[in-house]
């Protein structure tokens, strides 16, 4: 677990950041400035960030459609985020990828994907070139509870096993895939069990469920995970339980879910779950909390403002990048 | 007539057919409470029950596969994958269940199934959902391929495919969905394999697919402004393919262009014009050009979007530089 | 359990016709007379014959490559299935086939199936529709260790079991697929599981292994399975080990395990132990076995006759059955 | 020069790249002390080991996703595929990961892998053994696309595969493996992009590919006798095509055919076709013949699946009727 002050104190800035961020996306897209689809993170903001805490920058992840929270608890920038989601040539992919393909691959991110449940054999090569290469990398791969139904989990989870691949697993089981409750006693469900982390089982690897909102039981379960299998224990399954707030994408009526079930998650709040703890227990006061979050909105605000002030990429633009060139 | 949404008529289709056949059933991701991604299966289950307008997991394989079971064992699927670039999660069982089982079985296994997918860009979908694959499905032998331009065509067509004893891809347009149209109030089908003229023409012929047809006629519009008439086919069905309408079509003008939204290379636009050189050489006086996106994924921003679908103006110059 | 002498005898019988039809063929193959590809089911004939002889008429099986046991003993015609290994005009497919694709679907064989684990959503196709058209059938899919890996058989199992699907899962764990060992706790190995039952955990269902050689065991256990399937109790995992005799394919040179280990196997042989039980406990006599032996020896030598006298398919019939046609 | 099966060519390309970057792998099926269904990693397992030749659960999904991750983070990954009849199992794998990679990050990912993957027919292997599905991926930007006639083809080109930054599907044919042929004792590689003419002559160009390659040859031969002297262009990498020699070979000649054994509809040969009529046209006298197999599944039975491939006797006749 995270101990000092300052560990402490960047955790919750990530997860202000993510907030901001995608609070401020919600309103870009809602404006019409941002085309394509959005999925949002909020709600969900303990999970990238209780993980990515656990990471080394040469660490990898994989990431999913709702991505955002991911790449920027990894270390994203959030100018060339918010570029990217505008569409804009200064963006991390030039404009070509937006919300749902954006990576650093320089820091680790292998990318947004706009494929549920994609990023699983992804992560499986990168957890193999940790071996072929021999570094010590390990590889947090992010994927939600309707991904878990998708043959790559399958496949995935049985090559990672198989081969004792350095690889830490995170099921970010928000309770739906679009429409579809991962588990109810009666009627539609995803799947028939409460717990995705009981299929780890049928690959012969370690599988918990925790709270997905607390970022401190995140960050000490993939935490001791990455230690596991940065020292050749193999991968494990973790998974996080916890609510998406906004509709699947933006623009989504939600007519398949109750608004008392969002009220009551809502109460569970990943970040004043931590920002209250921290108060408590008066590692930060009222002030540095405000203060945190005023900063976190101007970098925010500046990185739209960046966006908005970028230009599009040049039409010309569109027939390149097909095949690699290696840029001097 | 009625004033109809392709969304709805496409609906109007799925539930006169469930209704008519109670063996034909809807699976697919959101297709039940949500209405489907899109809003094509609408108030389905509402109207038919949880059992006939299934919600399943995100398990594009087990529904093409179970489709194709259900097929062989006295149903009548109607599967959708919310879109048609999921297809390669899906693709062995489209191609050597689905397309190959009667073949296989010596003519045994009937598998009459129809796959509902949604192709195209134009909303800035990016390179994971916006692919138009029409190319992966019109080579394999056993398939019958659809994409309809208009609403009275989406409805009749599917209607044909439900009722087909073969497995059908219906693809649909993204951007048709809430363009609307004049759809028969009667009962009727559109047999598959016979294109349609959407315009008449001497000068030049067109063949265009799903949005492009609408692109087809703008051009077609403005060309007739400068005397110039565009004669505008619509194959309707991609397999089978309607050669005589179009060999003709191209006998008459000397001239044929192909305008589809796919990717260039190895596109459908590829195999009609393999058709025309091989069958209706001597028809032609220019080269065969094909009208089609540039050879790139599909481009999230708007400006590379744009760039990379060709545009009316870009038929407009093929035609002109056939002439 | 089957408990009559009757029943008793038609699984013997049919193990017997399996033994002695796998036995020509591959003679056949052998000698140059069958082309393709040959996979043979040899040492594995108590699991088709325990499961199918659970089902009646209108019951679905699906199938695999080695798929000529499931196909005999749910009824398919020796002559037409020899012949269709011939190629010839006169076999189920017409000649178009071949093993790998024998299929009968007047008697419910949706097929043998050349891809790995693409059976296993066929079934639950057949699993609909019972639901959807009201009937009480049950399927049973039969497949291997291997196909166990593939993300066909994740996403059939969890959609059964979210729709209570009636189907019976049988997994034929026959220890390898092709040279990779289901498991091994040193090397390589498919999974990281003794035990492939230990999946259905994962989807909520039963599962559980039992012994592939004995074909009483195999019968109860599926019989159960399959009641409850009927009754609306929804799907089942029955994992039965056994092990493949002779090599993945004819002409295997089989490099990657021991004789030793075959010869232990070959002690368990199903055919030799239910026999024996049907002699120690007086249900048949020497002489009635020898008699049934010699008429299924009878049987297969005219269906092999039967398949090499047979014509050959026209030239002209390549491009019949690509669509389908009603025959009157 | 050394005489060398084209398995055997294939494998020394594999150990020659293997010797020289330890970032080189290869990942599959049985490839290991089983030395691969065919035969072609054979020993390397015991040369470079088992970590380095990875036996794989059956799992092509999980192969080819994974080799797409290992690409992306420093490793040059040499996947095979069975059968290339399986790929359907991993067209996501191929079509929206490793095709597009490089593209959806705006140039950042680079996604050094190839795919190996035998197709064809002939040897009994019935419809879901023996497809040649080279349009699947012709058709998708992002990836090049190899298939080799011969040894020294083979070895020069998987090289160069293997050396490349981009995804490879690098297609063998069956039938081919154990076929001879010199090659190079010398460290060389084959440019992708570079179509081989593999003998010349004035009378008509066949583009032929893998095994038709031989059959064309073939034809020539018998053709030779009678005094037409065909040229035969084997374009070796299917993507990027080699545009300017087959146009040039089409100008001299007047005729072209274009022999595969694919179905023929949306076939590689259709997009041939469809190129040299966009832009070699004019050169033509005659039309385009496409000789590719039936557009039916794979048969299994030996009389059925003669009737279904192309035989040398009909690329002869082909050429015939265009003269
Ligand atoms: C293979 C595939 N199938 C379907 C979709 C459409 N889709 C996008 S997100 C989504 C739901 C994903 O659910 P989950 O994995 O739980 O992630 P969440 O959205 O809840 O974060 C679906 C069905 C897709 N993108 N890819
Ligand atoms: C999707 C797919 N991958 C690979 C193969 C090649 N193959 C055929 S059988 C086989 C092994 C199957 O093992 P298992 O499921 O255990 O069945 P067994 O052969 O042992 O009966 C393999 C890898 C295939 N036919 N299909
Ligand atoms: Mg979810
Ligand atoms: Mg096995």
């Amino acid at each position: 677990m995270k101990e000092n002050k300052e560990e402490l104190l960047e955790m919750l800035e990530k997860m202000l950041e993510i907030r901001e961020f995608e609070s401020s996306v919600q309103q870009y897209f809602a404006e019409g400035q941002i085309p394509g689809f959005v999925h949002l993170y909020l709600g969900e903001e303990a999970i990238a960030v209780g993980a990515c805490s656990a990471l080394k920058e040469d660490d990898y992840i994989t990431s999913t459609h709702r991505g955002h929270g991911h790449l920027l608890a990894k270390g994203g920038d959030v100018k060339k985020m918010m570029a990217e989601i505008f569409g804009k040539v200064t963006g991390y992919n030039r404009g070509k990828g937006g919300s749902m393909h954006i990576a650093d691959v320089s820091l680790g991110i292998l990318g947004a994907n706009g494929i549920v449940g994609a990023g699983l054999p992804i992560a499986a090569g990168s957890g193999i070139s940790s071996q072929i290469n021999g570094t010590d990398a390990v590889t947090v791969c992010f994927f939600g509870d309707g991904a878990s139904n998708r043959g790559t989990f399958h496949e995935t989870l049985n090559m990672a096993s198989v081969w004792n691949l350095p690889i830490v697993f995170v099921c970010e089981n928000n309770m739906y895939g679009i429409s579809m409750p991962q588990y109810q006693s009666d009627g539609r469900k995803g799947q028939n069990i409460k717990d995705v982390a009981d299929r780890a089982v049928g690959y012969g690897i370690s599988g918990i469920t925790i709270d997905g909102n607390d970022v401190l039981a995140v960050n000490e379960a993939v935490n001791e995970a990455v230690k596991k299998a940065r020292s050749n224990g193999g991968p494990s399954l973790i998974e996080c339980k916890t609510y998406r707030w906004r509709g699947h994408f933006e623009g989504d009526p939600t007519n398949y879910r109750d608004d008392e079930e969002l009220e009551e998650w809502k109460k569970k709040d990943p970040i004043k779950k931590f920002s209250s703890f921290l108060l408590d227990e008066e590692i930060i006061t009222e002030k540095e909390f405000k203060q945190i979050k005023d900063k976190i909105k101007e970098k925010v605000e500046e990185a739209t403002k960046f966006a908005q002030e970028s230009a599009e990429p040049s039409p010309d633009d569109v027939t390149n990048n097909v095949y690699f060139e290696e840029v001097e | 007539m009625k004033n109809l949404t392709y969304a709805e008529a496409l609906r109007e289709a799925m539930a006169e057919e469930m209704e008519k056949d109670s063996s034909v059933f809807i699976m697919g991701e959101d297709v039940g409470v949500f209405g489907g991604c899109f809003g094509v299966t609408g108030d389905l289950v509402q109207r038919f029950g949880e059992d006939r307008v299934r919600d399943t997991p995100i398990t594009e394989t087990a529904i093409v596969g179970g489709a194709v079971g259900a097929a062989m064992t006295g149903s009548r699927p109607i599967a959708e994958l919310m879109f048609a670039s999921f297809m390669g999660v899906a693709m062995d069982e489209v191609f050597n269940q689905a397309a190959k089982m009667c073949y296989m079985t010596g003519g045994q296994a009937k598998v009459p199934m129809v796959l509902r997918t949604p192709v195209g860009g134009g909303i800035g979908a990016a390179a994971q959902h916006s692919v138009c694959n029409e190319s992966w499905v019109v080579g394999i032998p056993g398939l019958k391929v659809v994409l309809p331009s208009t609403p009275a065509d989406a409805k009749g067509l599917l209607k044909s495919a439900i009722r087909d004893d073969n497995p059908v891809i219906f693809f649909e347009h993204k951007v048709l969905y809430e363009t609307k149209g004049e759809v028969p109030e009667e009962d009727y089908t559109i047999p598959l394999g016979k294109a349609d003229i959407k315009r008449e023409g001497d000068d030049a012929t067109i063949i265009a697919t799903g949005m492009f047809v609408r692109k087809a006629l703008e051009a077609a519009d403005q060309l007739a402004k400068e005397g110039i008439e565009l004669e505008v086919i619509d194959p309707r069905s991609l397999v089978p393919l309607d050669k005589e309408t179009i060999l003709a079509s191209v006998d008459k003008t000397g001239r044929a262009i192909i305008a589809t939204e796919e990717t260039k290379r190895g596109s459908f636009a590829s195999e009609v014009a393999a058709v025309i050189s091989e069958e209706g050489l001597y028809s032609l006086e220019a080269p065969i050009l094909r009208v089609c996106s540039e050879d790139t994924p599909v481009p999230f921003s708007t400006v590379l979007e744009q760039a990379y679908l060709p545009s009316t103006e870009d038929i407009i110059t093929a035609v002109k530089s056939s002439l």
